[in-house]
This record gives structure tokens, C-alpha cells and sequence, in this order.
């Protein structure tokens, strides 16, 4: 089932790719207890990515599996959202693109969890606890740092500025996404939309951020048409299957 | 001896154990502070290089198993450092004595990881000696700490558990796989070996710290103790043991083996290790490039708390 | 021969590495000039490269080529000096690392341009006049930027104290090396450091700038041991021959 | 006109070249400004999208050649900067401008290179259109502009050519190479119909600039000429141009064509395409990073030049 197989690798992609994204901090944290969250969140939302994946595989039926998925595809067959994929740059741009993503990622599992595919809708119901988790904690980081210091503010600000044009794409569905809503086994990314603009400007207006009123423009995700750092992250990420085709680990 | 120091040794050779209000000599303070302190830093800087393949985990459950592995390591800095408050000193001092050089980590982390069989060794070879060391500890005297090092030790042998097992997948796997486990045992045999410390003959404060219970076993025993537990690993593995002098003494029961450069331990100890100067640019940029981010967090708390009190 | 091939790789991996990382600048140089002119080192280096690791696998006689010797090896193969690798940091450090790397890099040259094997010998020649022109111009950078301003003073000799550990290895041979100086192939390393080391303490003194006194102890290139940096750089380095084994480009 | 103007236009007219010391209506040299300004920035930024895969070119010898192309557009950078240093306006104030978002550079870097093939496509295409737009401008009326358009044609086509071969060998490579092959024509086939810009009858500024001859041909000429020289190219490779409609109309002696997505192309100008954000941010970094540098070497010329006065 096409659908299904795109959809699967939609969601399991995002979560990929920002999970390796969040688990570059590992020992870089500004705290403790950073450290600790970071990894926790990495290690949920790769958890996360090998259900997804893991069931794509199986959907395709072609003898791939979840690490066949993760580490042979090139950037092109990558189906995640262009904002999982942004460099971390500093914590503020961190903390940011978790909030906008887990705001997202929580309206989407909900409706997963409704899934007419019983597979689907296990699978987001287990993530569905882990990012409820993870939007309450980046929730609270961001009031915390959009309303701590002077400099703190500015950062956030600023990061908000720097990721606001990918927010688009997350509701910007295509022919697969409708064809998948219509099928029951996805909701309709643009049904997504007034909840996660409920929630953050509820969010950012407690942080004292300024919503940007820039154009939410960039995508490419769906089509795998990325930017140019996911294949940086790829190149690292797959280097050990790469290198030693034969091997199992 | 006053008198008060010969009730505290009397309780701790009564096995009774120490808690922050009892009242306890300066120096046990002192050389608990610089133990615990020196274990958790170690916890903090042992995240780096295991970090550094997080990114390049070949499978997926590999980088779930190395991630938990690590946040459980900073977990443990955690605790440790809870530990160590209890003793009247902060977090952020010991922080930044450990960034200013006056604290030492462990000299292991000074070595790098260089291929996937590296962070197998790290488990199997590192943890397993961490955990030699460990075990005797959660009997030490000093509560906080003793506790703090049951819930370590639990773990710990979780993951000498899952370094073995990358070890022996390596080890049993293609050739190039077998040369990287056998190379990444000769790197880390004789740098596991000084994680016991010098041989206590040689060491000034052993004897007033096993009489405080700090320290429950000599550094020999406990090197004897590994070396006899890891030969028949290595062994089962395939793997050859970097020791052309490693035999087997039936008279001690136990191996006799080749001591490591003790030279090569006192450069790393001074900062000349391959790896020393990378971890702690490392630390001190977190630490640096974090200080805005602890002083945000810091300042909406106090908000926080002035806009509830004028409530 | 063993020896001959172990020799031309040390050479060769030493200025494809360098090379690597000088070509990282590549945009983002300070002023547009410098872009030029690290391109233009890289392009040397990468060159000398093609040609020492071309020889190489000639001599191996196993059927590789240069470019499976610079795509296909992993990190434990790699003979160059941990000099080399280490990564670009600020310009400071680029520049002290071109400066430390070319003076001794000219010494080379120079003793390999009076190898007995005819072939090492014409690659150093040619390879010896492009040396001459980077030490030139790194010593001038050197000079330039340590008797500059304070700020650039300090960074310069930030960039020293950081890389002198580096600097013991490039003259502290092995048994490799001694047979190939023995047969006449290469110079006694050893024999590299007094030209090396005056070279050194002329341009920092009119750099103005202090000799750390800390240990130069740092090595491990000649048997494969080194940094966590190279297999990072490695793994983007060889992406594409990694990914696509069976193309040709 | 003034009789100044009058007498300007004619030298122009008579096919006489303007050099930086001869009088000039301000309005010529604004525009030379901007023009050649954008040109040198074009330059510049053009560095990055190529730059993104040195690290990663996949054999010694391509590595090789793009990075002597990059350095190419360096020094293309250069000689443009110097044109329009003639003009009375600095090299410095040019990137100040650029950096501030008040001067533009060429829109087609703000798409990415995404696989080796796109290193192909921007030298097969983006180099192609450049030279199609370039090639007239050996011709202009401005002496230091013309001359530095000779020096750059050259290089410019030698790298179209190399485009041409990497595409090529991509095309008959592997399915995968073909796919990257035929993904990237995909991609930068209409941005490269854009680089020429809209069609004149909605260009302002056209008709006085062709009067200076400071542009020679219309830009639907131009990029008439290009779809007419690529197509037959990107048949020799087997690839198929993104255009349904593309067809030989024979009574014209070209092909119709679609005309790319105007939107699109006033998007990317409003900062709003694919890398805009990217490509400035790589600049700016690379301006306020390098500031310790340039002021280090200006400080230690002028001790060097103090010294000598001295002496």
C-alpha cells in the first residue's frame, strides 16, 4: 500500500531525523538535567522512528527492515519535515524547533491514535504519552528562556524568527496526505493546523515572544527535496552501514 | 586521636553508617568530597566519548541502548553530585573546579573512541572495571554515598551487559569487524588496568581511607579481581588478551599479568593523555555556552516567585 | 615493497587531510582574498595527494588506485599526522596549523626530492616549489596576525599553545621510517627537526610570539591511532564512494 | 540631454569605450555600480551552493576541479570589485551593502545543490546562462567592465564544460546517477530560464541601459538562445527537459517554451527561496569572524610602514 508506506515514512523520517538531531547535545548540555532530557527525547523519538519504520518495511514487503530504511536511503528518499532536519546552532534554536515540532507532532498522534489502521493507531498511542511529555517540557523552556533575561529573550526570539518560515509545511498536505485522510489512516495535515496556532500562541505570548509575520514558505520534505545540511547529517548517521555493507552489528 | 574521632572511627568499625548531621572529621569530609566529586565528574566527562558515536550508531537499537546508556551516565553525575552536597559543597564549585583543573575525572575518558568496537570495550573492559570498583562501595561508610552507589552498580552492569554483547557481535561478525574488537581491546586492556589506581604500596592515602571505610579494598586486589574475571571473556570472544605475559598461577588461583606504564598514567593524570585537552575544551564550552540559558531559567524562576508572593 | 608503500602514504594521507580540512574554508574565508588562497593550498594538497597515493597503490600492486586508497579506507588506515587533521577551529588555528605543517612539510620535500627512487623524487620536486610558496605565505599570515592587534595576538598564541603538542610527532620515526631512510627512500624524520625548529622560533619571535613549553607529546598518526576528528571528516569525505560502490563519477 | 549627455551618448553610439576618468552621467554610473555589484556579490555567494560539496566530491580529480572552480569565482569576485572600485565605490562598502540586504546577488543561489548531479547542473546550466548573459557584455561601453568580462568568459566556459562532463558521466552511470542526473535537471531548469530575468516588456530599466550599452541583448533573446543551445544538449544525455510543452518551432528557428514561475522568481528576490536565510548567514559569518583578521594584518602593515618611516 503506497499510502500507507509514504505516510509511515512521513512520520517516521521527522522523528528520525530530529531525534539525531537532539541527540548531537549529548554531553554538550547547558546543564545536567539537560543532558538527561536531551537524551530522553532523542532516545523517544528514535524509539519512535523504528515502530514507524519498522512497520513502513513491512507494509513495503521488499525485505528492507527499519535500519535498512534509516541508513541505505539517500537524502532524496527522506520524507521528513524540513524543520526536524535544521542544525541545532545554540540551545535557543534547540529548544524552539522542539516546541514547534512537539506542538505539531502531539495534534498529529492524536489523530494517528484514531487511525482506521489498528498497526498505526497502536503505535501513536504509545508515542502519544512520550511527546505529551515532550511538549510540556518545551513549553516550560521556552516560557522560561522567552521570559528569563534580556539576553535569553533575544535568543529565543531570535530563533523563533529563524524557524518560523518552516512552520507551513507541517499542514501543507498533498495528493498522498489526502489520499491517506480520505483512507481514515491519517488526519488532514491542514486539520492540524488550528490547534497547533492555539497552542503556540498561547505558548509564545506567556514566553513575551513576537509572533513573526514573515511568510511560513519553506517545504520540500514530502517530496524529499531537502536542504542542504540533511546530507551532512546523513553522511554521519549512516557512515558504519556504509562503509562495512556486509556486517551486522 | 580527641576523643570525638575515636567515637566516629568506633561507629564506622561497628559497620554503622555516617549521615550528613553526624558530626565527622575535617579530613573524611575533605577526601569524601574529592572521591565523590572526582566519581561524578567522571560520570559527566565519560558521556563525551560514547557521545561521539551516538550520531554514528550503526543500527537503530544500538543508538536507542548507547542513548539510555549515556543519559543513565549522566543520571549517575547526578546523583553523585547530590551526594556530594550533602557534604556542604555545591554543585556548581565542584563544577568549576573540575573546569578549572583543580578536580581530576577519571584518566580513562582521556582515551578516544575510535571506531563502533571502541564503545563495546568502553562497556565491557571500562564499566566492567568501574563496577570492580563500585561494588565494595555501596558497603562504604558514608550513607548518601553508599546509597547513591547501589542504584549506580544496578545499572552499571546493565551495561557492561549490552558493551559485551557489541564485543561479541564484532568479534563473531566480518573480518574487518574482528580486527576493529581486537584492536579496540589492545587500546583499552592496559588503560582499564590503571583505572584501579597505582599498586597501594605506592599510594599515600589508602590506609586512612580503608580505615574510614571510603575505600573497602586495595587496588592490587581489585585489578587481580578484574584480570581474572576478563581473561575468560576475552577468551570466549576470540579475542586475544595484549599480554604475552599473561599465565595462569594455580598457586595464587588467580592470573598472573603484566602491569601497565605507569609512566603513561602519571602523563595522563598531568593533562598529557591523547585526549585530556578535548575534554575539557568540551566541558568548559557546554559549560560557557550555557551560563545564558541557567541565568534565563534563574531569572523567570525568581519572576515566578516575586508575581506569586505579591499575589 | 612494504616499506616504499607505507612511506608514500604516510606523505600522501598527511596532505590529502589537510587539504580536506584547508578546503573546508572554502566561502567562508575572512576576506575574499584568503578565499582564494585557501583554495589554492587545498588544491595543492589534494594534488600532491593524487600523485603520492597514485604511487602508492602502484606500488601496492593490489588494484586499487588513488582514489580507492582516499575513499575507501577507514580511519585506522590513515597514516597522516594528527596535525593535520585536527579541525579548523577559528582562522587563528587554521593558519598556526599551516604554518607548524608547512615548515616542516618544505624539509620533507626537500629530502624526498633527494630520494633514490626516481619516481618519489619527481613528485617531491614538483610538490616542493607549491610547498615553498604556502610556507611563504603561512609565515607571512603567522607574522601578520601575531604582531597585529591584541586580539589577534592572543588568538594566535591560543592556536600555538593548542597545537604545539602536535608538533613532536612529524620527527619521531619508527621502523618504517628507519629502513626507508635506510634505503635511501626518505629522510631520518629526526633529521627534519633542526631546520624545522629554527624555521619555528625566527617566525614566532618576529610574530612576537612565546614558545609554549608543554610537552610534544601528541602522535600516533604513523600507526593508524588517531583523533575522534578523523572519522567524523572521513565520513563526509567518502559519502558518495561509500553510498554508490558501484558507480564511477 | 545636456550637451554633456549628448556628447556621451554619441562616443557610445560610435562604439568608443568609456574608461573610469572620462565624464559620465550619474545615471550611467549608478547603474554600472549595481550592475557590476551584483555581478562581483553574484560571484561570491555563488562560491557556497558549489563549496556545500567539495568535501564530498567523489574521486581526487573532481575534487580537484570544482575546487579550482570556486577559487575561480573568488577571483572572478575580485576582478568584478576592482571594475567597480573604478566607479568610486569600494570593495567594503559593496559588502556592507550586500550583508545590510540592500544590494542583491544572483537568485539562483538561493536554490541548494542537493546531490552530486546538481554540481553538474550548475555548471552545465547556471554556468551556461551566465556565459549566454555574459558573453555580449565582453562588448559593453564600460573599458574596466568589458575587460574584466573578457578575463571572466574564459574561465566561465572552460567550467561549463566540466559540468557538461560530470553530467554526462552521471547520465550513463548507474540508475542512481541517471535519476540524480535527471532530479537535478529538474530542479534547475527554470531557475536557469530565470537568471535571465523577466521579459523586457517588464523591465524598466532596460531601453536606457541598452542605450549605454551596458546591456546589449533582451532577455527573451538571451534566453532564447539557451533553451535553444540546452535542449539539444540534454538530448545527447538522455535527459528530458521538465517542459511538456517544449517544442522546434520551426518558422522561428527555435523552440517555444514554458516560461518559468515568475512568482516563484519575485519570491526568491523578497528573500523568500530555498536558501536565502542560508547563503546570508554563511556571509555575514564569514564577515564578522574574519573582522579580527583583516584588522590584525591592517594593524601590522601600518608598523611595518610606521617602521620605515622610522628608518
Amino acid at each position: 500500500d503506497a499510502v500507507l508506506f509514504e505516510t509511515l515514512l512521513r512520520v517516521g523520517d521527522s522523528a528520525l531525523i530530529l531525534g539525531h538531531r537532539v541527540s548531537e547535545w549529548c554531553g554538550h548540555a547547558p546543564t545536567l538535567e539537560e543532558d538527561i532530557a536531551q537524551a530522553n527525547v532523542a532516545l523517544d523519538l528514535i524509539g519512535q522512528a523504528t515502530l514507524w519504520l519498522g512497520l513502513a518495511a513491512e507494509v513495503e514487503g521488499a525485505g528492507r527492515d527499519a535500519d535498512a530504511l534509516a541508513f541505505r536511503r539517500d537524502a532524496g528518499g527522506f520524507r521528513n519535515l524540513l524543520l526536524a532536519e535544521q542544525p541545532n546552532r545554540d540551545f535557543a534554536v534547540t529548544v524552539m524547533r522542539q516546541f514547534l515540532f512537539d506542538a505539531w507532532h502531539a495534534e498529529l498522534l492524536a489523530g494517528l491514535a484514531a487511525s482506521t489502521d489498528p498497526r498505526v493507531a497502536e503505535i501513536a498511542a504509545k508515542a502519544r504519552k512520550e511527546v505529551a511529555y515532550h511538549l510540556d517540557r518545551s513549553e516550560t523552556l521556552v516560557i522560561g528562556l522567552g521570559d528569563g533575561t534580556p539576553e535569553s529573550h533575544a535568543r529565543m526570539q531570535a530563533a523563533l524568527t529563524r524557524l518560523w518560515p518552516f512552520t507551513g509545511e507541517p499542514f501543507r498536505g498533498d495528493a498522498t496526505d489526502a489520499a491517506a485522510a480520505e483512507a481514515g489512516i491519517a488526519p488532514d495535515p491542514a486539520a492540524l493546523e488550528p490547534g497547533w496556532r492555539a497552542r503556540v500562541e498561547a505558548v509564545l505570548a506567556e514566553a513575551t515572544l513576537t509572533l513573526p509575520d514573515t511568510a511560513r514558505f519553506r517545504s520540500g520534505g514530502r517530496s524529499g527535496v531537502h536542504g542542504e545540511a540533511l546530507g551532512l547529517l546523513l553522511a554521519e548517521m549512516q557512515f558504519l552501514q556504509r562503509a562495512y555493507p556486509d556486517a551486522t552489528w | 586521636m580527641t576523643p570525638e574521632e575515636c567515637a566516629f572511627q568506633d561507629r564506622i568499625d561497628r559497620g554503622e553508617r555516617i549521615e550528613p548531621k553526624d558530626w565527622m572529621p575535617e579530613g573524611y569530609r575533605k577526601t569524601l568530597i574529592r572521591q565523590i566529586g572526582q566519581h561524578a565528574h567522571s560520570e559527566v566527562v565519560g558521556q563525551l566519548p560514547e557521545g561521539n558515536w551516538i550520531t554514528r550508531a550503526p543500527t537503530l537499537e544500538r543508538k536507542q541502548i548507547l542513548l539510555a546508556k549515556v543519559q543513565d551516565e549522566a543520571g549517575h553525575g547526578l546523583y553523585l553530585y547530590s551526594a556530594a552536597e550533602t557534604l556542604g559543597v555545591s554543585r556548581d564549585e565542584l563544577t568549576e573546579m573540575l573546569l578549572a583543573g583543580k578536580m581530576k575525572y577519571s584518566s580513562i575518558f582521556n582515551y578516544p573512541t575510535l571506531t563502533w568496537a571502541d564503545i563495546g570495550a568502553v562497556g565491557w573492559l571500562v564499566d566492567g572495571a568501574a563496577i570492580m570498583n563500585q561494588v565494595p562501595l555501596q558497603r562504604t561508610s558514608y550513607g548518601p554515598y553508599a546509597r547513591a552507589m547501589v542504584r549506580i552498580c544496578k545499572e552499571e552492569s546493565f551495561h557492561q551487559r549490552q558493551g559485551y554483547s557489541i564485543m561479541m557481535t564484532m568479534a563473531r561478525g566480518t573480518a574487518d569487524q574482528k580486527a576493529m574488537a581486537q584492536d579496540a581491546l589492545n587500546r583499552f586492556w592496559y588503560p582499564s588496568l590503571m583505572m584501579f589506581g597505582p599498586s597501594d604500596k605506592d599510594s599515600v592515602h589508602s590506609a586512612q581511607s580503608m580505615a574510614w571505610k571510603i575505600k573497602i579494598n586495595t587496588n592490587d586486589e581489585l585489578r587481580q579481581k578484574f584480570v581474572d574475571q576478563t581473561v575468560p571473556q576475552a577468551r570466549f570472544l576470540g579475542l586475544e588478551i595484549p599480554d604475552p605475559d599473561l599465565v595462569w598461577n594455580e598457586e595464587k588461583g588467580g592470573y598472573d599479568f603484566s602491569q601497565p606504564d605507569w609512566s603513561e598514567f602519571y602523563e595522563v593524570l598531568k593533562g598529557n593523555g591523547p585526549c585530556n585537552a578535548e575534554r575539557m575544551e568540551a566541558r568548559i564550552e557546554a559549560w560557557e555556552d550555557g551560563a545564558w540559558v541557567r541565568e534565563g531559567l534563574m531569572a523567570h524562576a525568581e519572576k515566578r516567585a516575586a508575581a506569586h508572593a505579591a499575589e
